[in-house]
């Protein structure tokens, strides 16, 4: 068994979501790109649809239940990450320690702030939504207008430096790399039991994404055992005995 | 009728008429010529006169002006004239973005990210490109000097809100008792469990 | 309420105020929906809400449309307006694709955006409005010979700079290996002019 089959089963499986509606292969991609959050993603409203397009009798009906518990599982995984603040190491500015029960706290009192005052902002950009303004401006006046020399500096060096992904939106058939991982992941655990923090330490986010999924595909195929002491606590894979 | 056609109120609605952005009091003054009695009270006759009931252009207060725009009950018709979709609504992704911006701003990509607990730099780059944040400064003390973020009057407009007061205060938006469960399901939960004994 | 939000004179006027061309009658009842009838007796209505004698802003019939414009009764306060109004403060967008054309200059349209990852188009046209970019000739080479943008005297005027000598070469700004991506990027847009940066 080999990861092609995850979502490729599943291709003419879409879903129908406020937030995204279009084949589910590629949520899963836009997903793992960061383009749309797990946060935003309805879990039960997922399974729902998928219960609803659901064919058992089919030929490969096990084949395509396995590969959806198998995605959902790692979405579920995903979400409770997201959940959980201070994880992403890699980003600028963001410790990875672990928190103490006030700090965390704290935060997420401070988040569930934000996270209310963010949809108070979209009820009312809502409210306001439709209002154009007027096409009859006048140009202003000529040599008015002045532009700071270093702001140019800058914005060359943004526009220049930038690293660009490829698009997602425009994809056909998405090209996650699980396969790769999951190639890494077997070297990796040939030699003995590895933590995932310490084989996805190189990783950017995406990757380290992927690289879950991957691990999740490799224990559900039963080539790798997970295990995980405590919530939350470091993972660990290992090769099956 | 000369001194009708000179009526503040037309002074006004000629000036707001030639204005994609909210206009302040103190610009209406200077162009029109007209005290601030008579601006006010003209401004209390145009509001009426294009409200949303009456008029399909309607006189707003946003962003620390007044602007005319469009009345939002017309705005297929006007869809339809542009052959332009509505822009597509901003994620919930952005929205909390936006709320951090404008209620612990200006502050860095950083500290954004910290506060949702997952890196936040592509939305920001997408509501700096919307022209709803903007880059208003550099955090010196932090190495790198990374840029302070703060949001734009675009977004005021957007949001209808006069000025940044114009929004409830941050604390109000949560009752201490959704707080208290939150502490509550923590301690439940197995993350704070070495401190209370479950 | 709502009925009289969508009288057929609400429409008219959202759609003439996003317009700053006269519009035909066909072009009106097409985005409004409206029939002969109902556009004919709600123009009368415009005609007397927006006449010189009773607004500061006028319903024209002009080349063969219905315009909405500013009463030239009021043409001092909207001059007034004019010289005093400052320009809207560029966004960084807007510095960003300025910063293409000036360094990497005269490039077309899909090279700005490939280069900054964005589709720029809206940021370009108001740019070309501004007088800050314009369109120096055609990529002929390209499918359809789209045209090529670079800065105005205007823009150099705006910052203060003499010529183009006087900003920061780009190796001073970004790295080489930066440098070589920006390349392949405008390589790939197919614009001739734009792969030798000058």
């Amino acid at each position: 068994m080999t990861f092609e089959p995850l979502g490729r089963s599943l291709s003419d499986f879409t879903v129908e979501l406020d937030v995204y509606s279009g084949p589910y292969e590629w949520l899963l991609a836009l997903i793992l790109k960061d383009e749309l959050e797990i946060f935003e993603v309805p879990l039960r409203e997922l399974v729902e649809s998928y219960l609803l397009v659901r064919r058992p009798g089919a030929a490969n009906g096990l084949e395509r239940d396995t590969d959806f518990a198998g995605s959902a599982a790692a979405l579920i995984l995903l979400k409770s990450r997201t959940l959980s603040p201070a994880i992403d190491a890699d980003s600028e500015g963001i410790e990875d320690e672990p928190l103490s029960p006030e700090v965390l706290a704290e935060r997420l009192t401070e988040y569930l702030k934000i996270r209310r005052a963010a949809e108070h902002l979209k009820d009312r950009f809502v409210l306001n939504a439709g209002h154009y303004t007027s096409a009859h401006t006048i140009a202003p006046r000529q040599g008015s207008l002045s532009i700071n020399l270093d702001r140019v500096s800058l914005a060359a060096r943004q526009a220049f430096s930038r690293l660009i992904e490829p698009p997602v939106r425009h994809l056909g058939p998405i090209t996650v790399t699980l396969q790769q991982l999951a190639g890494i992941i077997r070297t990796a655990i040939a030699g003995g039991p590895v933590s995932y923090e310490s084989l996805t330490s190189d990783m950017d986010r995406m990757n380290r994404a992927v690289a879950f999924a991957a691990a999740l595909s490799l224990a559900q195929e039963g080539s790798l055992t997970l295990t995980q002491a405590e919530p939350l606590g470091p993972l660990t894979l290992e090769p099956s005995r | 009728m000369r001194d009708q056609e000179r009526r503040p109120a037309h002074l006004i609605e000629a000036v707001l008429l030639v204005s994609a952005r909210p206009i302040g009091s103190s610009d209406l003054r200077s162009a029109t010529g007209l005290s601030d009695q008579e601006l006010e009270s003209a401004l209390a006759g145009l509001r009426e006169r294009y409200a949303p009931e009456s008029s399909g252009i309607v006189l707003r207060e946003v962003a620390g002006g007044h602007l005319l725009s469009t009345n939002p009950a017309c705005s297929a018709a006007v869809e339809r004239f542009r052959r332009e979709a509505r822009p597509a609504p901003l994620s919930g992704a952005a929205h909390e973005v936006l709320a951090c911006a404008l209620y612990l701003g200006p502050l860095t990509r950083g500290a954004v990210s910290r506060v949702r607990g997952v890196n936040s730099d592509a939305v920001i780059r997408s509501l700096i490109e919307r022209n709803l944040l903007v880059e208003v400064g550099a955090d010196h003390d932090a190495p790198g000097s990374p840029a302070l973020l703060g949001v734009t009057d675009e977004f005021l407009a957007a949001t209808g809100a006069s000025s940044r007061k114009d929004f409830p205060p941050l604390d109000s938006l949560v009752t201490q008792e959704e707080l208290d469960r939150v502490r509550e399901r923590l301690a439940s939960s197995g993350t704070a469990a070495g401190s209370e004994p479950s």
